[in-house]
């Protein structure tokens, strides 16, 4: 029984493995998600069949209300909420691992009854819940805007969190030299809460996606400290796994913000502004978002229309060529993809012409200006290519500026935008250019022929 | 407000100053347009197709030099500007400096005439900016001269009867005519080298796919007081056999370096010429200038030590269909600037209006023209 | 001291796994494996379990419960919001 | 045994049989060449370059016939042939049937000889193939010289002043002149459509990125005994219909329609010609062969109904440099044939020799002037 | 101390792990191998310190002697004959394995001492020993050719193979039933050895290398299987990892030589040729070698001298911008490559002229017939892409063709010949190409600019 | 029955990770890989020691010194072999 049982569990972590690498990719997520969910049923019925459990009646009180109360979030919850709900999930969950702890700490007569490596994990267990609990309840509420979304700091936070952390190993080490003490316990819960509220209250809005995923993480490695705790292969093997793949994603989405891992790892981010890679610091006042080749092509591979807005950086770069095979191949994943020519983009007319022709791009993908304006704001995705005064919005908005008065292609009114070129640097006329400040702008910074080929590699291997 | 579209009359002239497509976009901004019969023949575009525009056709020229805005391609001739009524428009090419008796009786005549080759070459005037439409045109067709005359082909080609050598190509000035020229020198298949004295068209040069010859200074040649003079002498030594070597190995030469308003700088000497493989060519596009080529006949094709030079004084005409196409595009825009709801609304206080004005209020107001 | 020594090595290798499965992932997933890993990371329900299952009235019965109650929103929640997130996404393929 | 190269003296005829490159091939497997002074000027191959490859240069034609093969681009006249040494041999172009006089001629002079538009098209005579090297420069040509009449530019341009449409250029005939004239048009950016009889050629055609223009069969129009002439008669009038559609559509048309030995299929029919675009151009490679369209005039540039229908009959020789380089290679391949150890050895049942023989031993051989 | 030994364990299965993964690519394999001779120096260390040794001058004779037999072996073997040597290591592999099981059982009272699942996994670590022992000397054998490397077969051996594992599954229930019988156990032992023999004996020597990779995975089954037969979790990761790893790499290679790993595990193969994809069933007659685009892909970007021979068919597929992607991609991996352009290649004079200059591969690397032929024998690979007749060597050997006399490509010179087309049909002159059968040549099918695209994906990715 | 089926869960990991770790391999490099596979399986010396360590002069003992004996070779042998060719191949990737 006991072999079958943790046989179960094996069988169980084996579906969460498979069902977690499927959500990896579209076309197998949700099929992915439906496996791991057999996992956990097949887990749970495993338990139950354990014979160490004596009465079912509270496992079955809690359970109906945990499961009514799951059942009426996700079918309520708005689409938009998602991310806020995810966060406060996760913060269930971060919740029953300290409840557990606490619960088995109670039984263990106060922690006296624990070996002492027991006891560790004990107080590991309630550190890592505690502050999975408290995060993930403020991340969900700075993006329900219950809280201000912007970071709130205040001085000397950094030190102050670092006590908390001093202070929770010294209450762990209190509780072990001398165990059973309730209200020791207890403060340990109190300042793993406050330390939680604390790490996620000074990053900013917009970055909680992270926050939320990087909890989640925790929430794994909580689940596999209580594995330890009650001695189970089955939680530590499914939390290790939840850990880990957690922490690559967020890994992942830190990627796609432009931010080190480490950065997260010590809280306290969101102060510094989303920005840039390399030399380029004094971007960074201005607030450029710069995005990777990775994430860029990711944009791409699942956009369904594309405009290409060709300049005379992709002539200088000799990008002709690939920038054909990535319209193809977007095309080929059921993309429509256009290129949008300006009168003036290059440096002689017809420029763009002769270069896309050069790469056999066929007439009919090239649009005029005036054809393609019209249709700017149905376009998810514009792919700005060593372009720069031929979607200066300032030839729309600055009566003072030398190009005022051009017409230009107003990228600025599709849904992102990427802007590839090598650095700030100005275009023929010599100015700066507020498209590369907008919100929904992300620049790819680099020579268009190596960004290029990236980004064919990385929507091939998308 | 009447738009006259009087026939080119200068000989060998095919271009039109209106197309039909053009006539009928300013026909639906509330002007009128008439042009003269026959006008569009030689660029394709017939009294009828003006007549679908909705434009009136004019059998006699004067009817049409009676508008309000005469638009032109190559300036009216003496005998035409005296028709021309005063308080008229008169918008033509007319390069710095060139016809100047021509000039002279517009003003008397009491004529505002604008220039179409004076355009400010400012971002917002680029839609006027015939002088780079024509250029443009006459870039791509000096290159397609030159392979017609040259008795070899172009592309490289590999077959049973042999391997045939690429054609060197070399353009010297890469402005919008010489760039134009190398891309479709590069589209034939040609290996094309250029030269420039402005050093940022390197760049240009190179993104279409061009090599760029760049004058290699002596080592050892910077700073020492006084000794710039000399250096630039040894400069212009350089370039100079830079430019024999490089039209030497050229099988055909393309010349296009202009500066504005001066007469085209001689870069080919005879000595050069005699360098060149027989049976070469060179096409002088600075022809109308004077030519880039000591040995250029402008207006004619000659042959000198074997190399024929093609000294053809007006490309864009032979081109005429679309050349007048982009003319038409380009003086509708410029029209934009001196018409206000249908009417004429001339400001020479405005930065282009000003800088194209030839002729007003019975002065001559270009400065080219001045002395 | 074997058990704990047991479970390292269960969990380092369960950490190897989970590091190797998880590479390349598109935006637009971001969210929903981040929500599906949630789901998976209420397996502590078979910890609230065995402690709720020991019964009685004690303070850690009464929290065995509560944990169990909380695990099981983080399960059905998470597991139902990834579906329905994943179900949009589908029908976004679908149309193409 | 020595080879001789007279001068051309055709009118237009630039060409020359032999280049210095290929001479000095040959002399370095033992032959002698003797070329006629200024025979190469036209083709930028002076006499002294003939000179440094080895060659003799002769200043009297007769001394170049004197040698044992003589080596022309075209046929030689009757006052040639006349001066022809008895056993000589002569290696020509000539097409079959063409020039019966001189044929005969050098027929009862006892010379022998070859012509190279008779190469058999097997593979081992590939690099002997005129035909085919000649036709690949006139498809070159025929482009460029469509290019420099049309008023209009070949690739699409978008620029300030307006959007350029790229030309239509419409190829009747896919042999190797039509592909090349396929290639060529393709690279200068026009949108290209290619038609021919041989359904072969549509992959052939579509492998140069021009579109194949096929023609549909009306449906249910199959088998039904007795129906099939009926048929043919409707995919004929189909096939009229389409290419009707099809030239009406172009700007430029290029027809290469040849049947070997039989005169040019007339195709574009004036009617054709009048449904065309004013200042649309025809060239026609048929020509020489009576042209494809009913209103080409061979050897001239005629204008008709508004449409220029260029009718040169020689377009190699507007390429003479690089013609003749692939001609004199076609000619040493051929050479090979008949020469052992540096001396003369016709053997007349090899596959090659006897196909292109046209004179023998005073007799005319070649089947197409019998009768 | 225990729990230090089992850590260190899990260190040298890490180190393994590590090890094993950088193998995987060029630039990091040899320090992965020594990382992987760390781990083992630390298992072994580990093991040492083990309490349950009592002695240990056996273990010091056994590793003295061992270690210089391995040294001696590694130090005078040449390096044509590795892959027999492997095989012969790997022989000795499964023998101690062989020898652990026999050993334990010995010490267990002939088996009768040991509880039943432990006795089951003892005979199939008897069972898995044995095939690997014999196995593998066969297959050493035949790579040194002290056995034929013909396949060398026998009516009914696949049905003789299966008595002989109903013999071994009879023998251990007898063991398991009445445990101590000596010569039922040499038996097995003896069995488990045929078995190898017979496995391997009816395949061609030129797939001994895959036998040699399954016979690896199976041994380091055996090692795990080892491990649960003493409890020892460091031989079951290790194993594991090996038996795991072994497998895909078997898969790998089998994919390289055209074959499903089904086949192999099956054993019997080299009876049919080594062949081709889909419908082409004909070809197998022949004994056209076809190749995946992934191995070609792997000759392409580790070899430094490329010849690119494009022909019609390159036309057809209009892939000249993907054959100059290639080759720009090779050549930024190290490698030269020229274009061989034959003079009638394709259906016009100068026509793959026209085409490569659309693609814009410069002049200079494309290299006349004459010039490039006296280059080919140094040639590392020649990739013929939609070539035909140019590169029929029939055209200088065979008087009859309608091809003879006409210069050709002398691919057939080179080392390897990589040949795209789509299917085994004639090109122009309508007549077979001995070139296609050639032992040096491997077709890839498909169509050319298909192929090239998975040529440029994979090469990136290598 | 503990022990077993902790080793089993443990097995099943590490054929994870086994199957996870080799994904792409240049054929240059299928040797080398498989004889750094080899190397590691002798692994098996683990065992060997541990049966031969208990001495004596049984018929075990002896077999557990050849075990002994042969798992060396096989260790010592596969990583010296294994080395050799990996340096002989990066050699010709220093050429480049
Ligand atoms: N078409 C004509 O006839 C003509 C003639 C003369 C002048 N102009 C003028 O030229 C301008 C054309 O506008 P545009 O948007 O095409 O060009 P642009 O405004 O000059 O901008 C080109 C941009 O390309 C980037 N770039 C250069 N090399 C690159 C490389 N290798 N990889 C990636 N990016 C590269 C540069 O930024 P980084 O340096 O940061 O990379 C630059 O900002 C207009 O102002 C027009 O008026 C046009
Ligand atoms: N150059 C000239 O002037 C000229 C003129 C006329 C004739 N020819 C003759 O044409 C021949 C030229 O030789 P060649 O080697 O270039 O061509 P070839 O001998 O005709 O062979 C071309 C090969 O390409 C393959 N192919 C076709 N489409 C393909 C695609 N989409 N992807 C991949 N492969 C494809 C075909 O095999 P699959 O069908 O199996 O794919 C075919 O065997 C010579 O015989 C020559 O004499 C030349
Ligand atoms: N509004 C705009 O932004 C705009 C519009 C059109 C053109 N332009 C720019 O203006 C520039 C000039 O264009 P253009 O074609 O009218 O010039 P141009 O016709 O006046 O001269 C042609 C070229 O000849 C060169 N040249 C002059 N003397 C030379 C010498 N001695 N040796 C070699 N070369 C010599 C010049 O540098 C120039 O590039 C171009 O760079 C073009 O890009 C800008
Ligand atoms: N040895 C060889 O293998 C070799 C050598 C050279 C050429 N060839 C082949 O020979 C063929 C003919 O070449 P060519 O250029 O000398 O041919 P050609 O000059 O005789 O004719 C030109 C083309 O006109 C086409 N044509 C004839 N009548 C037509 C009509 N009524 N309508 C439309 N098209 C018509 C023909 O089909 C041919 O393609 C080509 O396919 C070429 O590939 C083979």
């Amino acid at each position: 029984m006991v072999g079958a049982i943790q046989l179960s569990y094996l069988l169980a972590a084996v579906l969460f493995i498979t069902g977690l690498k499927r959500l990896t990719s579209p076309a197998t997520a949700r099929g992915g998600n439906t496996l791991s969910a057999i996992g956990m049923l097949i887990a749970i019925v495993a338990t139950l069949l354990n014979q160490g459990i004596l009465t079912f009646r509270l496992v079955i009180i809690g359970a109906v209300v945990g499961a009514a109360v799951g059942l009426w979030m996700a079918r309520t919850i708005k689409m938009t909420a998602m991310p806020q709900m995810v966060g406060l999930l996760n913060g269930f969950g971060g919740g029953a691992s300290l409840l557990v702890a606490g619960a088995e700490w109670l039984r263990a007569g106060s922690g006296s009854a624990l070996p002492t490596e027991t006891a560790v994990t004990i107080y590991v267990a309630t550190l890592i819940g505690g502050v999975t609990l408290s995060g993930s309840i403020i991340a969900a509420g700075k993006l329900q805007e219950l809280i201000s979304g912007k970071p709130l700091l205040f001085p000397g936070q950094h030190y102050f969190n670092l006590l908390l952390v001093i202070g929770v190993v010294a209450l762990s080490v209190a509780l072990v030299v001398s165990p059973g003490q309730v209200p020791l316990f207890a403060a340990l819960v109190g300042v793993a809460l406050l330390l939680g509220i604390l790490l996620v209250i000074p990053i900013g809005g917009a970055d909680m996606p992270v926050v939320i995923s990087l909890l989640n993480s925790y929430s794994g490695l909580a689940a596999s400290t209580t594995g330890f705790v009650i001695g189970n292969h089955g939680l530590i093997i499914t939390g290790a796994l939840v850990g880990a793949s957690g922490l690559i994603l967020t890994q992942i989405m830190c990627r796609a913000m432009n931010r080190s891992l480490g950065n997260v790892l010590f809280g306290g981010f969101g102060a510094t502004p989303a920005i840039a890679t390399g030399d380029d610091k004094a971007l960074a006042a201005r607030g450029v978002r710069s995005i990777t080749g990775e994430d860029a092509a990711m944009l791409l591979a699942y956009s369904r229309s594309v405009v290409v807005v060709p300049g005379y950086g992709l002539a200088v770069a000799q990008a002709q060529h690939q920038v054909r095979e990535l319209a193809e191949l977007l095309e080929k994943r059921g993309a429509e993809v256009k290129y949008a020519i300006h009168p003036v983009a290059g440096r002689m007319p017809g420029h763009m012409n002769v270069l896309l022709a050069e790469a056999n791009v066929p007439y009919e993908q090239l649009w005029e200006m005036e054809r393609i304006n019209p249709d700017m704001e149905r376009t998810e995705v514009v792919l700005v290519i060593g372009a720069n005064d031929v979607v200066n919005p300032a030839a729309r908005n600055t009566p003072s500026s030398p190009i005022y008065g051009m017409p230009i292609i107003d990228v600025d009114k599709s849904q992102h935008i990427i802007v590839m070129k090598r650095s700030m640097n100005p275009g023929f006329a010599g100015i700066g250019n507020e498209l590369f400040y907008d919100t929904k702008t992300a620049m790819l910074f680099g020579d268009a022929k190596a960004s290029l080929l990236t980004l064919i590699q990385e929507v091939k291997a998308a | 407000m009447r738009i006259g579209v009087p026939k080119e009359r200068a000989p060998d002239e095919r271009r039109v100053a209106l197309v039909p497509e053009t006539a009928s976009r300013l026909i639906k901004t509330g002007l009128e347009v008439i042009v003269e019969a026959g006008a569009g023949e030689e660029a394709g575009y017939t009294d009828d197709a003006f007549r679908e525009a909705g434009a009136a056709v004019a059998g006699a020229a004067a009817e049409v030099w009676g508008a309000d805005v005469i638009v032109k391609v190559q300036a009216p001739t003496v005998e035409e500007a005296q028709g021309a009524r005063s308080g008229s428009v008169v918008v033509t090419l007319l390069p710095p400096g060139r016809s100047p008796d021509e000039v002279r009786t517009l003003a008397s005549q009491g004529v505002t005439t604008f220039s179409m080759d004076l355009i400010p070459r400012i971002t917002r005037a680029q839609p006027m900016d015939a002088l780079s439409s024509q250029s443009n045109i006459a870039g791509y067709k000096a290159v397609l001269l030159g392979a017609a005359v040259l008795p070899k082909l172009f592309p490289m080609l590999m077959t049973a009867a042999g391997t045939i050598a690429p054609a060197r190509v070399f353009v010297i000035g890469a402005g919008v005519a010489g760039l134009q020229a190398i891309a479709t020198a590069r589209r034939l298949g040609a290996i094309v080298t250029a030269f420039d004295v402005r050093p940022a068209v390197k760049e240009q040069v190179e993104s279409l796919g061009a090599k760029f010859l760049a004058i290699e200074l002596a080592e050892g040649g910077e700073g020492e007081g006084g000794y710039a003079k000399e250096l630039s002498e040894e400069a212009h030594r350089l370039e100079q056999e830079l430019l024999r070597e490089a039209v030497a190995g050229a099988d055909v030469v393309i010349t296009t370096a202009l500066v504005p308003g001066r007469p085209a700088p001689k870069l080919i000497t005879e000595a050069m010429v005699q360098g060149m493989h027989p049976a070469s060519v060179i096409v002088d596009l600075a022809a109308p200038a004077g030519g880039n080529c000591e040995l250029t006949v402008p207006g004619q094709e000659v042959v000198r030590h074997g190399v024929t030079i093609v000294g053809e004084v007006n490309l864009p005409a032979t081109v005429a269909t679309h050349s007048s196409q982009m003319y038409a595009r380009n003086l509708a825009s410029f029209l934009g600037t001196m018409v206000r709801d249908g009417e004429l609304a001339i400001d020479l206080n405005d930065e282009i209006l000003s800088a194209a004005c030839v002729t007003h209020g019975g002065e001559v107001k270009g400065a080219a023209w001045k002395v | 001291m074997e058990g704990l020594i047991g479970g390292i090595v269960v969990f380092v290798l369960a950490m190897y796994v989970g590091f190797e499965i998880i590479t390349k992932v598109p935006p637009q997933l971001h969210t929903p494996l981040m929500s599906g890993g949630n789901a998976i990371s209420g397996i502590t329900v078979i910890g609230s379990i065995l402690v709720a299952g020991q019964g009685g009235t004690s303070l850690a019965a009464i929290l065995g419960t509560i944990a169990v109650a909380f695990a099981m929103v983080n399960v059905v929640g998470g597991y139902l919001v990834t579906d329905r997130m994943l179900g949009m996404f589908q029908r976004k393929e679908e149309n193409r």
